[in-house]
């Protein structure tokens, strides 16, 4: 037997112009939460894809236990015992929750290949109950909450019964509540022996459950490390290749004037009386639990989902917010929380999804003008530091933190007052965060309102003025950021409404 | 997530009322069910004769057909395509079937249904291939194929029809006899019906096509053999084509080059009133019974109702299109319902 | 992907090219070249077979007969692009000659106005499929449409019954049957309507916005883009070309009923296709279409100059559509050992 | 056009002239006899034949074929319209190009021809049929027609000659119920059939003056054991009605022979392009087998009538459903 239950050498991957993966080894030991890091696009997905036979590597070799193997689709991977969560969901949003988590492994009546539902239907409840979740193993996976979601992917994992399990950034949308019970779900499968790897950018992660790190950059193995042998910082360098000295960085302009006043505003059956002001060069944080209806108070403001109670006073004024055009207008900027699905023409150049939303204020009476279209395009990326070649690369190649720069650039490209930020940060490496971070904040003191929606606790805590909490659809307390602490963000989103005190 | 220990047994009550709500919720097609009754009672007051056995015996006949290609279909659509070469399919299988038959009188009709099933199949591969070997998209091919097998079919005819002399009554009586005391068109329905119920929802594969339908990313990750599905489809559906043109030539007693031609849309049209998705991945077989039901009953109530022939068509489409709106509003008051009773 | 082997401390300032750079072998390498190969090959083999085929006379006759279905084929490479389907295009030509007929011989409106009636009858039709689409979002193009193209040819038979309606005034034939300069008026219409369109499609923010929904509807919408109206738009084009398509039809025809058109929907959806539009959204070129008219209009007049017998023409254009849908899918095999190669070259 | 001109000048590929034979569509097994007789025609004197058919019945498909034939310069065109009035420009058109335009079976308008040949009088066609029903009825009850559509020229014009034959006294016991129509489709005229059966109980005969139509409602009357109860009569192909002629559903039904219409046609149309004909009325010509012919009155235009609808019964089927 190998002391390795996994262990990959000289894993090389093409794609058509694109080195995903060159020479990296890996080594994963029994029984250990093994931590993969690196920038976005540094080539973690991908390596998983090539470890669960997905893809097929061009070169490399890859042992199981001592044995070498070669994967020429999942099921194969998944005979031996390999599950995976992978990082973009890979739900069937029309499937119940049961055949989501048995896709592949239904359990099966002996001759008759009848699929028994019951059984499965009892296990997945049994699995679901387990992670703390109370989803219906009925009900259509369409349904759910991408935290929901997530916890079903989790649970597809866990029936397989599988002794490697990879989790690919599990955490991105999920907040630190659940986070901890998802650390709590992952050591006990360790404990029951399972080896497991586990993608995140959030370093808390890592420092909570993993005892080896591996880090790659640039499609390159760069080294693995014992959690104690590396410092922070070493680490950091190692993934970005420079020191990030403050994560948060300091902010200089000053709150102004008041922008935005919401009052009262409710849709039923989603949120119910919302109300908050935001002014002039201020962060307004938005957070609580996954679910709280964050997502769908900001989407109102933009238009998305037009609300049927309350009111919107801008600059003063009573306005109406229709549709995103008219928000739009009114200088009200969204950035939507998927960015793949919301924010971005994946198959376009990062030009052309910059000029997008901009398409009016850049032609003529209609006819598109490239030269000004270029131009503008070129001058936001450079802004929002966009990594890429030029400005007619396709979004799609892009690592996921330079898609969300792209996002980002896009709003800049219309006269607005007010900026709504939606997870900006989900699922972004270190480096680019911390670019985020200061775009953010360059932002604020240049007199833009931001209202930042976020889970991650330090991150609201380290950027906002004031934090906003939602529990079920309303705000339950506003506190301000020299008050603001972790226990009191989280007492605010978990106390039952019906004692809630607002702030 | 974990409240479950706190509030367990009134959590459980309410998972219940919930899961009952939804279930009538799930239940998509209430809308198309309360219109067809609406359509019926309307008709019946119109001519009392709509209602006896006899009417209600023709109709269900000149729908089994309807239905067993709408079934084909809905598995088509589930995987997010689409097969314009049905009628052409039936076509051409119904008159390679029925020019056997005039050579060989004595084909037992079983031989001549396997047959037809057998040709079908062969289209159905070939679309099934060029759809997920080659790629092309099933909307092209299957517009590319309809043109190529109507063409062949009027070629070996040579412009002929095969007529009911020249069939033997063994044939011919596949469309007439009954088993059962139940025709025997609708006896293969409902056969059909019972194996696809057992095959979508209780079999491995059956499940795969929704999957592939409903996510083919995911499907390629789950390792789901998405070729293997699709060629599955596509000869199921060509399958079915098959025999319904073996069912059709025996039903009519004649088989001609134009055979069903254009029917692929009512097929469609069946599916869609029926609640399948074109963007795939759901569809029920009980909607696509209703969506089957309706145009039957339409074909066999409007002549009924003594409507001008001129007003027929201009009927049928307003129907159709005030179906599937009830439908969709019946849906969204639904989902509506359901919001606001969430408390928040 | 050079950037990955650049200074890694570069991370935060980075100048990015606005300048596109030409590429030859891309250039090469669209679909349209290989569009006009099979144009010319079309004219190629036409011409060996036939003697009659290189007959300016024959070939502008023939160019009138088939291009009437041509101009549906501009706003359905939007519908297509959109992801959407119109089939009920060949009802909306039927609905809107019928109606302008019966306005002139029966309601003695003056022919003038009755065109313009008819221009407005095809563009409602339209409007009702794009309303009806974006009101009720659970429903697909492919059943709304489906719906009024039953609907809207009943409506023309509710209006004509079993009649046809003829008798225009002796200038509507122009339309169909006149030439200007020995061009026929029909191709003159159809060329300014292509560079309309291909205009409209390619160089307007209108155009670009119809890219933007055919790849992503929500990032679109998301992005300020009104997808509503842009989708209701679009509809209406359709219908209005629709009923441009049967004032050429009726002229030729000198007469209309309500079975005009018959299948149109599918002959337009074909040459769509073969132009290289995916069903699949946001890909494709109006130029690829408007040569697919070209194609498919002249292989079936060549054809039909030897006498082919149309069962024959029906399994040729099939093989067309199939061969010229497949043969891209394996040029990216080709392409990819191509550039190869290439690269070792440079 | 120039084209024209030398088609006039009487220019075939190899100095035989051509003939032209349009029919409504293709995979028809009446037009394919049609044409039979028409080749027949033709090879008798000696010229080219194209033959010649849209893949679906429309006006549109014929009018892509004539230009196609114009420019080749054939003879002569005979078509079988698919639009009495629509395809009136191109036939136009071909005339001045010099080619002779006639129409057989299913007329174009007067303007669009040089003669039609009619296989029967439609006249006749419409008064044999009631006068046969009335004769299988006893002159007593409801009868219904069931047609093709609603459009269809040939239909109408045979349907309005019943109802006028009806209106004479010794049918004043026959009663039409509907006029209903099956399109030609199978499936439509078959639940068109029962409706009629359905709605009038007391149905005693279908009239069906189509060949899908007829043999459809044929089906219909066995399935239900019908026969002798409900009778069915009108025109159809001895092939497909030979088994319900057979099994008494029809005691006898209707038609001419395609073949000589196709035969006649052609004949007609090699006396034009000899110029033995003008297409004027009074003019007479040697139609091979078929005799000698004359151009009469048909309306504003002019005709050559070939004979009466001949009668299928028990007594002749058997030979005749081999033929067609
Ligand atoms: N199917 C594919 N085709 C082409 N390129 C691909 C494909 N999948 C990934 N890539 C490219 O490979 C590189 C590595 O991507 P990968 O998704 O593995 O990065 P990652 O480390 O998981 O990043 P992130 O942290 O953002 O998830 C990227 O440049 C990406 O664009
Ligand atoms: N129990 C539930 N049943 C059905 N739908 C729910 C339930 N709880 C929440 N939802 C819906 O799920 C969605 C919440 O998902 P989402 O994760 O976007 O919320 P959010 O507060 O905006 O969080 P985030 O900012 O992390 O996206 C909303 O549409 C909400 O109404
Ligand atoms: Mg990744
Ligand atoms: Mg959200």
């Amino acid at each position: 037997m190998s002391d390795y239950v996994l262990e990959l050498k000289g894993i090389t991957k093409e794609f058509p112009g694109v080195r995903a993966l060159d020479n990296v080894d890996f080594k994963l030991k029994p029984g250990q939460i093994h931590a993969l890091m690196g920038e976005n696009g540094a080539g973690k997905s991908t390596f998983i894809k090539v470890i669960t036979g997905v893809h097929a590597p061009n070169e490399g070799e890859m042992f199981l236990n001592g044995e070498r193997v070669e994967f020429s689709n999942p099921n194969d991977a998944q005979e031996k015992g390999i599950a995976a969560i992978y990082q973009h969901v890979t739900s069937y949003p029309d499937l119940s929750v049961t055949e989501n988590i048995f896709m592949g492994h239904e359990r099966i009546q002996k001759f008759t290949g009848r699929i028994l539902w019951k059984e499965m239907h009892d296990e997945a409840k049994k699995i679901l109950r387990s992670l703390g979740s109370s989803i219906d193993p009925k009900s259509e996976m369409g349904a759910l909450s991408v935290a929901q979601q997530q916890i079903v992917e989790i649970a597809k994992a866990i029936s397989t019964k599988a002794k490697i399990i990879i989790m690919d950034e599990p955490t991105a949308a999920l907040t630190s509540r659940e986070s901890e019970e998802l650390y709590k779900i992952t050591e006990n499968l360790r404990d029951q022996g399972a080896s497991i790897i586990f993608i995140s950018h959030r370093f808390e992660d890592m420092y909570r459950l993993a005892s080896q790190v591996t880090v790659l950059r640039d499609s390159k193995y760069i080294g693995s490390w014992g959690i104690e042998e590396i410092s922070n910082e070493d680490l950091i360098i190692a993934m970005v290749g420079r020191e990030i000295n403050q994560v948060f960085p300091e902010r200089k302009g000053e709150i102004g004037e008041k922008l935005l006043e919401v009052e009262g505003l409710g849709k039923a059956g989603y949120f119910a009386d919302v109300s908050f002001t935001l002014h002039k060069g201020e962060i307004l944080g938005l957070t609580g639990l996954v679910g709280a209806g964050r997502t769908e108070v900001c989407q109102s403001l933009f238009g998305i989902m037009p609300y049927d109670k309350g009111s919107i006073v801008l600059n003063g004024e009573k306005v109406k917010i229709q549709s995103p055009k008219e928000a739009i207008r009114l200088g009200i900027g969204y950035l939507p929380e998927d960015r793949q699905k919301q924010g971005l023409v994946l198959q376009w150049s990062i030009g052309r999804n910059i000029s997008l939303s901009a398409l009016s204020a850049i032609g003529n009476k209609g006819w598109l003008r490239d030269k000004k279209e270029f131009a503008i395009a070129k001058e936001l990326a450079e802004k929002v530091h966009v990594k890429a070649n030029s400005i007619f690369d396709l979004v799609s190649s892009l690592s996921g933190g330079n898609q969300q720069k792209v996002a980002v650039a896009k709003l800049l490209t219309a006269e607005l007052d007010i900026i709504i930020l939606d997870e900006p940060t989900k699922g972004v490496d270190v480096g680019a965060k911390s670019a985020i971070y200061e775009i953010i904040n360059e932002l604020a003191s240049q007199g833009y309102g931001i209202i930042m929606i976020s889970s991650e606790m330090p991150e609201v805590i380290g950027m906002s003025d004031r934090i906003a909490v939602m529990r079920a659809g309303r705000i339950v307390k506003i506190l301000n950021r020299a008050i603001a602490t972790q226990e009191a963000i989280l007492e605010a989103s978990m106390t039952d409404s019906t004692e809630k005190n607002a702030g | 997530m974990a409240e479950t220990a706190v509030e367990s047994s009134n959590e459980l009550q309410q998972e219940k009322k919930a899961s009952k709500l939804a279930a009538i919720s799930k239940f998509r097609e209430l809308g198309l069910l309360a219109f067809i009754i609406l359509l019926c009672i309307v008709v019946q007051i119109k001519n009392p004769s709509f209602m006896t056995l006899g009417n209600l015996t023709d109709m269900i006949t000149n729908t089994a057909i309807l239905s067993i290609l709408a079934l084909g279909m809905m598995l088509v659509l589930i995987t997010r395509g689409i097969d314009l070469s049905i009628g052409a399919t039936l076509a051409l299988s119904g008159m390679l079937v029925a020019q056997t038959v005039s050579v060989y009188s004595g084909l037992h009709p079983l031989l001549a249904i396997l047959m037809g099933i057998g040709i079908g199949t062969v289209c159905g591969v070939t679309i099934g291939f060029l759809v997920s070997k080659i790629g092309i998209l099933p909307i092209i091919a299957t517009l590319a194929m309809m043109n190529i097998f109507r063409g062949m079919t009027y070629t070996i005819s040579d412009g002929q029809w095969i007529s009911s002399y020249q069939m033997s009554e063994s044939f011919v009586s596949i469309a007439t006899s009954s088993i059962l005391g139940i025709n025997t068109l609708v006896f293969i329905a409902i056969i059909i019906y019972i194996i696809a119920f057992y095959f979508i929802n209780h079999t491995r594969t059956g499940r795969q096509i929704y999957a592939v339908g409903s996510n083919p990313e995911s499907a390629k990750v789950s390792g789901i053999n998405q070729t293997k599905i699709l060629v599955i489809v596509y000869s199921i559906m060509g399958g079915l084509a098959g025999l319904s043109g073996v069912l059709w030539v025996s039903k009519f007693a004649s088989a001609q080059g134009d055979t069903a031609s254009g029917f692929e849309l009512t097929v469609i049209a069946a599916c869609i009133l029926g609640g399948v998705s074109i963007a795939g991945g759901s569809g029920k077989i009980s909607g696509v019974i209703l969506g089957a039901v309706l145009l039957g009953i339409m074909n066999n109530a409007l002549p009924l109702m003594n409507v001008s022939p001129f007003w027929q068509s201009a009927i049928q489409g307003a129907i159709i299109l005030f179906a599937v709106i009830v439908n969709a509003l019946v849906k969204r008051g639904v989902d509506r319902n359901n919001l606001l009773r969430r408390k928040i | 992907m050079e950037q990955r082997t650049l200074d890694q401390n570069e991370y935060v300032q980075r100048t990015l090219k606005n300048k596109q750079e030409f590429s030859l072998k891309k250039f090469f390498l669209q679909w349209e070249w290989l569009l006009i190969l099979v144009f010319l090959l079309v004219i190629v083999i036409n011409t060996s077979l036939s003697p009659y085929f290189l007959n300016a006379a024959g070939l502008r006759d023939a160019t009138m007969v088939f291009l009437d279905k041509g101009f549906i084929v501009f706003p359905m490479v939007m519908i297509m692009i959109l992801r959407d389907i119109d089939i009920s295009v060949g009802s909306t030509v039927a609905l809107s000659s019928v109606i302008m007929a019966t306005l002139y011989n029966t309601l003695n409106v003056p022919m003038g106005a009755a065109l313009v009636i008819c221009l407005l009858v095809g563009a409602l039709c339209g409007l009702i499929n794009g309303l009806l689409i974006v009101k009720f979002k659970e429903l697909s193009a492919v059943i709304v449409t489906l719906a009024t193209m039953i609907l809207y040819r009943g409506i023309a038979y509710v209006i004509l019954e079993d009649q046809a309606s003829g008798n225009f005034p002796e200038w509507f034939s122009f339309f169909g049957w006149g030439s200007v300069a020995g061009i026929p008026f029909i191709l003159i219409a159809f060329t300014i309507l292509a560079i309309v369109f291909t205009l409209l499609l390619h160089k307007t923010t209108f155009g670009r916005q119809v890219y933007a929904m055919g790849n992503n509807d929500t990032a679109s919408r998301f992005s300020g883009v009104r997808v509503d109206r842009i989708k209701v738009i679009v509809f209406t084009l359709a219908g209005l070309m629709a009923a441009i398509t049967a004032i050429f039809l009726a002229s030729r025809m000198g007469s209309t009923r309500p079975n005009v058109a018959m299948m149109y929907e599918l002959d337009v959806i074909a040459m769509v296709a073969l132009g290289g539009i995916s069903t699949a959204g946001g890909k494709g070129r109006m130029i690829g279409a408007i040569i697919a008219v070209f194609i498919i209009g002249y292989l079936q007049y060549g054809l039909g100059l030897i006498n082919i017998p149309s069962q024959t023409m029906l399994i040729i254009i099939g093989l067309l559509l199939l061969v010229s849908v497949a043969v891209p899918k394996m040029k990216v095999n080709w392409k990819f050992k191509k550039s190869g190669s290439k690269r070792k070259l440079e | 056009a120039p084209g024209g001109e030398e088609a006039a000048a009487g220019g075939g590929t190899d100095g035989k002239p051509t003939y032209a034979m349009v029919f409504k569509n293709t995979g028809n097994p009446y037009g394919e006899k049609m044409m039979d007789g028409f080749e027949e025609a033709i090879k008798e004197a000696g010229g080219e034949v194209i033959l010649r058919a849209p893949d679906q019945p429309t006006a549109e498909g014929q009018i892509q074929i004539v230009e196609q034939l114009i420019t080749q310069q054939v003879d002569s065109i005979l078509i079988t319209g698919n639009d009495i009035d629509a395809l009136q420009p191109v036939l136009e058109k071909a005339m001045d190009a010099g080619i002779k335009v006639l129409s057989a079976d299913s007329a174009v308008n007067p303007e669009s021809r040089m003669v039609h040949v009619n296989q029967a009088d439609p006249e006749l066609i419409g008064r044999t049929q009631i006068q046969a029903v009335s004769e299988m009825i006893d002159g007593e009850g409801q009868i219904a027609v069931l047609s093709a559509t609603s459009q269809a020229a040939n239909q109408n014009l045979w349907i309005e000659w019943m109802k006028k034959e009806l209106e004479k006294p010794e049918y004043e016991n026959i009663e039409l119920v509907k006029v209903a129509y099956g399109d030609d489709l199978r499936d439509k005229s078959t639940s068109e059939a029962e409706a009629l059966l359905l709605q009038y109980p007391d149905l005693k005969a279908i009239v069906s003056p189509t060949t899908v139509g007829i043999a459809a409602a044929g089906k219909v009357l066995t399935d239900k054991g019908l026969a002798g109860k409900v009778i069915l009569t009108g025109l159809g192909l001895p092939s497909e009605m030979a088994t319900y002629i057979e099994n008494g559903v029809s005691p006898a039904m209707f038609l001419w022979n395609p073949i000589d219409v196709g035969y006649g046609a052609g004949m007609t149309a090699v006396a034009l392009v000899e110029g033995d004909i003008t297409g004027a009325l009074g003019e007479t010509f040697e139609a091979g087998r078929l005799g000698e012919k004359e151009i009469v009155e048909d309306g504003e235009g002019t005709q050559v009538m070939l004979g009466e609808p001949f009668r299928f019964d028990k007594d002749n089927i058997g030979e005749w459903k081999e033929v067609y």
